[in-house]
């Protein structure tokens, strides 16, 4: 592809060229930051919609609405939707959008690489669902080979003797695709942080989202890697026959547990970081004063991240690891909840003297720290191994898990979406509307998920399909499945608020009086960001006098600036990548597996190639 | 609206707390509307658990009232008011950071200890002299064996009261997780491994149960019973399980379903004698053990009632009452069911 | 890689692909730390087929490892080669990096044949499930390897891979490194490191 | 962080082809004491550890001067020893977990 015509000083900046053809080969970061919200919200209410059907099922005792077969499916799917593609590509809009205008950069440090993560998202999310609607092509009928294993898909349980159809098969290798997006994104964002920083904007300098999203890549790329070889293991013995997970050949299915929570525990501070960061973005900007103690808020992060990676057998207290190994994990997994209390504290300490404008983004930053505040207390009480023995696998767990996540990371999602829509937009979302929608979430969500607390402790058991009356759950399951309802509901006040809000008056560059650097630029911000790179003098540039140079940046770009253009070879390589995939899933015949296999291979191949040596200048 | 929503946060740290009791107060005084309450233990292990988590849950709902109240306080107190002051820019207080970095350091510790030593309390060694029973989970039912005194049972495990027993656990397929709520935690069921629970039951009654480790179509299904009797009603239990039940050759409809039990049928595999042990019958081992079916109370790992209906429901059509059933559905007529129900239910 | 990046404004005043490349080296640590551990975890617990002894071959493996250390050496040779400019030996040292990864790989491969040949397949045991794909994914590794050289002595005779571009070199440098480190933990921790008692000297 | 704007000239403090050599010399030495402890049957007691003291000079020597990590900026170190910190410990904890150790 040619690259873009430097603009000449005089002239406007390059419109960005429009068309279905820019959008495919596009490798700016603020489109794929859209492609990717866009994406994951699409797939975020999937989720929501299998979640709707679960609760609907369990809204009384002894349901026939879905057979046991479906609702397995419908549960493994709602959990693997929600984690890979809904709440992780949501934070990766943010982080695509977001990171390179925070810290003062035109693009990401590898654009293409960029824009192939996001086609290898959007394949592998295609890929993972088109379980629903192939069954006929496996001699199935429809709605019958979906993922039916859990999204931890537990060995050997997955195996192919006790799971012989494809619905795991679907589930192994749409978890390898998705994997190999997240670490392309995860190798480009650690560089573009580390290198690609204005001059002046010291790592202690840079906005606490951007720090929380750099653990959180570190995080990715130190995770990931383990819960794909739990993956090939898990793969080999479904394709080959080999014997990892084969207790007859010595094989032992803990080894599945560990290596899915080595990665699975990471995966859960992946999932909370980047809303923690935005939280602490939201609150200084509607307290109009500096976030409380950032130096404690960043360190904390870093000690979440790292402590993150010895905690991960509390998932495991049932299993009987022993004494020893239970009281080290217990007490590692209670000293982390010391960093965590200390950033909500600091929170609290940013509204305390402050002048709190209750805009949108502002009630759901505070819904989040209220509800994750409730999350993470009842988090600490299966801390401790005797009573984890009780509540471990019960709707006990599943409370504080959606309270952690639902009322932690998708409150603090919603609130960038309300706080950040301007600048991505350039018009603000209704405040009214927005209130309705956080009103009607947060009763919601407290209705759906508090009542589970009870139905957990009475001994209901996480997965199952039905219950008996005899349990005496079925009135707490009916308040959660109103609460869901209501839910729903919200959801679509907020669609409604985006659609009414496409006309609305255009936002200036911060209409939020905010401090930090993605403010100094237009909304929606040029397709270089910034016409001069600023530099950066204190870690609220906004606020500070003198803060950034020069301030304001001048409308049109003193000097040419060089934008590089689109390039195909990212999507080619992602299509290769899933026709290995589609390969992968006929194993059961030799020859259509292998050939599609080959041929998946040889695109990847050529399109690596093309895509090394095309003319690119970043 | 800022007011609207600050009185609506007033309201909820006590509503919370108020909801959160409920459960505690209903269940202490009504009958038993929650079998599988993990908040009313029945042995000394359960008690060590349960005494563990009320002071876990105690500390938790004080930092729960400390930490919403500060926020709610804070909310109320800042909101911006026409007129009202500006924001004081403070940056950080190194002071209140310690503080508030010990204090919930201190409450960590205040749970640690007394976690640590209930770990070792329930670690799952009983005395020498405990009862030892072994407990395989199948997809989807429970199996018992009794190596002492020889017997084996399915889904509904009988325990003489005051007395220790340690429980062998461990899986024929996939992984389970034995769990009866009020005896002890869950603890998984694994092929290839043994894990232990060791407890003495305090009262006799009959605990309710379920696994509680996702294993398949008919997880929800896979319901146990814990019977508790005196001493001397177990002796007596574990003796009638010893001998074989003898047919009553008066009985024309319990020799009919002898035969219906005994009839090879085609294909094989649809065969009783196939898969279930049937003293002095049969020694299938795919299905529960028969032997003494009629003495339980409920069949289908707890699905159904042990009486003639729940029988003659479970035969004619196995997979629709457990979904995914390795029981498969036999062409069995009416009369061979009559007689089938009328011979297991003999089974004493 | 494509040519050199316009000089553009850096934080670290570092190469952003030589950053990625170090933290893509970083990652792969955990990927071959979690094949190694379930290495040792299964060591010893197979039921059946050869074991450990009867079957791995110490001195051919000794060769093969020296044969990788000699290419870390031509590697690192090729670098300095193109980092001065001197085209002819920068061919001479990648063509032979190239060849001794070729050379290991023939030794895998005949490995490989020979232990299918005593009866120690892919899924004959743990032994055999874990050893092929810890040093399938090594083997795997030094294949990519083998073709990233080999398009770099192309790109070379094409005059495509003057100094300037000698960054190129070093990040397959520090691929192929890489690649040697992991085989010497893989060469001790699997072939040296034999818990399993030795037969009667 | 230093504030460069040129693009560093990659491993100008880089090692003479004479250090490379003798590198290469001492990694053959060690592989040749591995392989010769292995086959000295009064060693085996110790053999686990000396193999492990051995096999981590040999990857210390490797990524020291061949991958240039001593030379170069100290964030290669950090990008590069933090993942290799919890592989280390992910294994070591395996083992323990699985009471190998």
């Amino acid at each position: 592809m040619a690259t873009t015509a430097m603009p000449h000083p005089e002239t406007a900046a390059p419109a960005a060229p429009t068309g279905l053809w820019s959008w495919v080969t596009t490798t700016d970061h603020k489109r794929i930051g859209i492609l990717y919200g866009v994406t994951a919200f699409f797939f975020f209410l999937v989720g929501g919609l299998e979640a709707l059907v679960i609760r609907l099922q369990l809204g009384a005792p002894g349901n026939t609405l879905v057979s046991a077969e479906a609702y397995n499916q419908l549960f493994t799917m709602h959990g693997t939707t929600m984690v890979f593609l809904a709440l992780m590509p949501l934070s990766a809009a943010f982080f695509n959008f977001i990171i390179p205008l925070q810290i003062g950069a035109r693009d990401v440090a590898f654009p293409r690489l960029n824009a192939f993560s996001y086609w290898v998202f959007l394949l592998g999310g295609l890929f993972m669902n088109a379980s629903f609607f192939v069954g006929p092509l496996f001699g199935a009928d429809t709605l019958s080979v979906a993922p039916n294993g859990g999204w931890f898909g537990y060995a050997n349980l997955t195996s192919s003797q006790y799971s012989p159809g494809p619905n795991i098969d679907f589930w192994v290798i749409g978890l390898q695709i998705l994997g190999i997006a997240s670490l392309a994104a995860g190798f480009n964002f650690i560089t573009t942080i580390i290198n690609l920083r204005a001059p002046g904007m010291s790592l202690m300098r840079m906005p606490v989202f951007t720090w929380m999203s750099f653990v959180t890549q570190f995080l990715i790329v130190t995770a990931f890697p383990v819960i794909t070889i739990g993956v090939v293991f898990l793969m080999f013995d479904r394709f080959f026959g080999t014997t990892f997970y084969n207790v007859a050949a010595g094989g032992d299915v803990l080894l599945w547990q560990h290596l899915f929570w080595l990665f699975g525990h990471p995966e859960v501070y992946i999932l909370i970081l980047p809303a923690m960061g935005i939280v602490s973005e939201v609150l200084p900007t509607f307290s109009r004063k500096p976030l409380f103690g950032y130096a404690v808020v960043v360190y904390s992060g870093v000690l979440i991240g790292v402590v993150g990676w010895g905690v991960w057998a509390h998932h495991m207290f049932s299993v009987g690891l022993g004494p020893i190994a239970d009281s080290v994990f217990s007490a590692s997994t209670m000293l982390i909840a010391v960093p965590t209390g200390v950033k909500i504290f600091n929170w609290i300490g940013t509204l305390w003297g402050g002048r709190l404008e209750f805009r949108p983004p502002m009630l759901f930053a505070v819904g989040f720290v209220s509800l994750f505040i409730i999350g993470g207390i009842s988090g600490v009480m299966h801390a401790s191994p005797p009573a984890d023995l009780q509540q471990t696998d019960t709707y006990f767990v599943v409370a504080h898990f959606h309270y952690v996540l639902f009322g932690g990371t998708v409150s603090g999602l919603f609130a960038g979406m309300y706080y950040w829509w301007p600048k991505v937009f350039g018009r603000t979302l209704r405040d009214g509307l927005g209130k309705l929608h956080f009103w009607l979430m947060f009763v919601g969500m407290n209705l759906t998920f508090f009542p589970m607390h009870f139905s957990g402790l009475l001994g209901m058991p996480r997965r199952i399909y039905t219950y008996g009356p005899e349990l005496g759950v079925a009135t707490y399951n009916l308040v959660s499945t109103i609460g869901a309802l209501l839910t729903g509901v919200a959801m679509l006040v907020f669609l409604w608020n985006v659609l009414v809000s496409r006309r609305g008056a255009a936002a200036g560059p911060n209409p939020w009086n905010a401090a930090t650097l993605e403010w100094a630029t237009s909304s929606p911000p040029p397709v270089y960001n910034f016409s001069v790179i600023p530099t950066v003098k204190d870690g609220l540039p906004l606020w500070r006098e003198g803060g950034m140079e020069p301030s304001p940046l001048p409308a049109v770009p003193p000097a040419p600036i060089h934008v590089p253009g689109g390039s195909i070879w990212p999507l080619c390589t992602a299509v290769g990548i899933v026709v290995i995939g589609v390969g992968g899933l006929m194993h059961q015949s030799l020859w259509p597996s292998l050939g599609t296999a080959l041929a998946g291979a040889a695109l990847t191949v050529v399109s690596i190639y093309q895509w090394a040596f095309e003319p690119f200048e970043v | 609206m800022a007011r609207a929503f600050s009185r609506r946060f007033r309201a909820s740290p006590w509503l919370a707390g108020l909801v959160l009791a409920t459960p505690l107060v209903l269940a202490a005084c009504s009958g038993d509307p929650y079998p599988q309450s993990t908040l009313h233990p029945a042995s000394g292990v359960g008690e060590a658990i349960d005494a563990l988590y009320r002071n876990i849950f105690w500390w938790a709902v004080a930092v729960f009232v400390v930490v919403q109240t500060a926020l709610v306080y804070t909310l109320i107190r800042f909101r911006a008011r026409p007129g009202g002051p500006e924001a004081r820019q403070i940056h950080g207080n190194t002071l209140v950071e310690i503080t508030w970095t010990l204090a919930p350091a201190a409450i960590i510790i205040a749970i640690a200890v007394p976690t640590i030593r209930t770990i070792f309390d329930v670690k799952g060694d009983g005395p020498p002299d405990a009862l030892q029973v072994e407990v395989i989970g199948h997809q989807w039912w429970w199996e018992y064996r009794y190596p002492a005194l020889g017997i084996a049972t399915a889904n509904e495990l009988h325990l003489p009261q005051g007395r220790p027993v340690v429980l062998a656990i461990t899986s024929a397929d996939v992984i389970h997780s034995f769990w009866a709520p009020k005896l002890h935690g869950k603890r998984d069921a694994m092929p290839g491994r043994v894990t232990h629970l060791a407890f003495t039951p305090d009262s006799v009654d009959t605990y309710l149960g379920q696994c509680a480790e996702f294993c398949g179509a008919s997880h929800a299904n896979m319901r146990l019973r814990v019977v508790v009797q005196a001493p001397a009603d177990f002796e007596a239990w574990a003796a009638r399980q010893a001998e074989v039940a003898a047919v009553d050759s008066t009985q024309a409809l319990v020799l009919a379903g002898e035969a219906a039990f005994k009839k090879i049928r085609d294909p094989g595999a649809h065969s009783c004698i196939v898969c279930h042990t049937m003293a002095g019958v049969s020694g299938g081992v795919a299905g529960p053990n028969l032997s003494h079916v009629g003495s339980r109370s409920t069949i289908a790992s707890g699905l159904l009632p042990n009486d003639s209906a729940g029988l003659a429901r479970w035969l004619r059509d196995p997979l629709g009452e457990k979904p995914g059933s390795l029981m498969p559905r036999i062409d069995l007529t009416d009369d061979e069911i009559a007689a089938l129900v009328a011979y297991l239910g003999s089974r004493k | 890689m494509s040519h050199a990046a316009v000089a553009h404004h850096t934080s670290t005043g570092l190469d952003s692909r030589k950053i990625a490349f170090w933290t893509f080296i970083g990652s792969e640590c955990l990927l071959f730390g979690s094949l190694i551990a379930t290495y040792l975890v299964y060591q010893g617990r197979s039921v059946s087929g050869p074991t450990t002894h009867e079957i791995l071959n110490i001195p051919l493996t000794s060769i093969s490892t020296f044969d990788l250390l000699m290419s870390s050496l031509a590697m690192v040779l090729a670098l300095a080669a193109v980092q001065r400019g001197d085209r002819t030996w920068t061919r001479v040292w990648l063509a032979t990096t190239a060849l001794l990864g070729a050379v290991f790989l023939g030794f895998q491969a005949y490995e490989f044949q020979h232990f299918v040949h005593e009866g120690l397949g892919f899924t004959t045991s743990l032994f055999g499930s874990t050893f092929f794909t810890l040093t399938g994914f090594h083997g795997a590794h030094v294949f990519v390897g083998v073709l990233w050289l080999l398009t770099l002595l192309v790109r070379s005779f094409q005059g495509k891979l003057g100094p300037a571009k000698a960054l190129n070199v070093e990040i397959a440098g520090l691929y192929w490194h890489f690649v040697d480190v992991v085989w010497i933990v893989i060469f001790t921790v699997v072939y040296l490191i034999q818990t399993t008692p030795l037969p009667a000297a | 962080m230093t504030e460069h704007t040129d693009v560093r000239h990659a491993g100008e403090a880089h090692a003479s082809t004479r250090t490379y050599l003798v590198i290469a010399a001492i990694l053959t030495i060690i592989t040749i004491i591995e392989v010769g402890v292995f086959y000295v049957p009064t060693l085996h007691a110790i053999l686990p550890p000396t193999l492990i003291i051995l096999s981590a000079a040999k990857f210390t020597l490797v990524v020291g001067f061949y991958m240039h990590l001593k030379y170069d900026h100290s964030l290669f170190r950090a990008v590069f020893l933090f993942p290799l910190a919890i592989a280390l410990a992910v294994i070591v904890g395996l083992l323990f977990l699985f009471r190998v150790l």
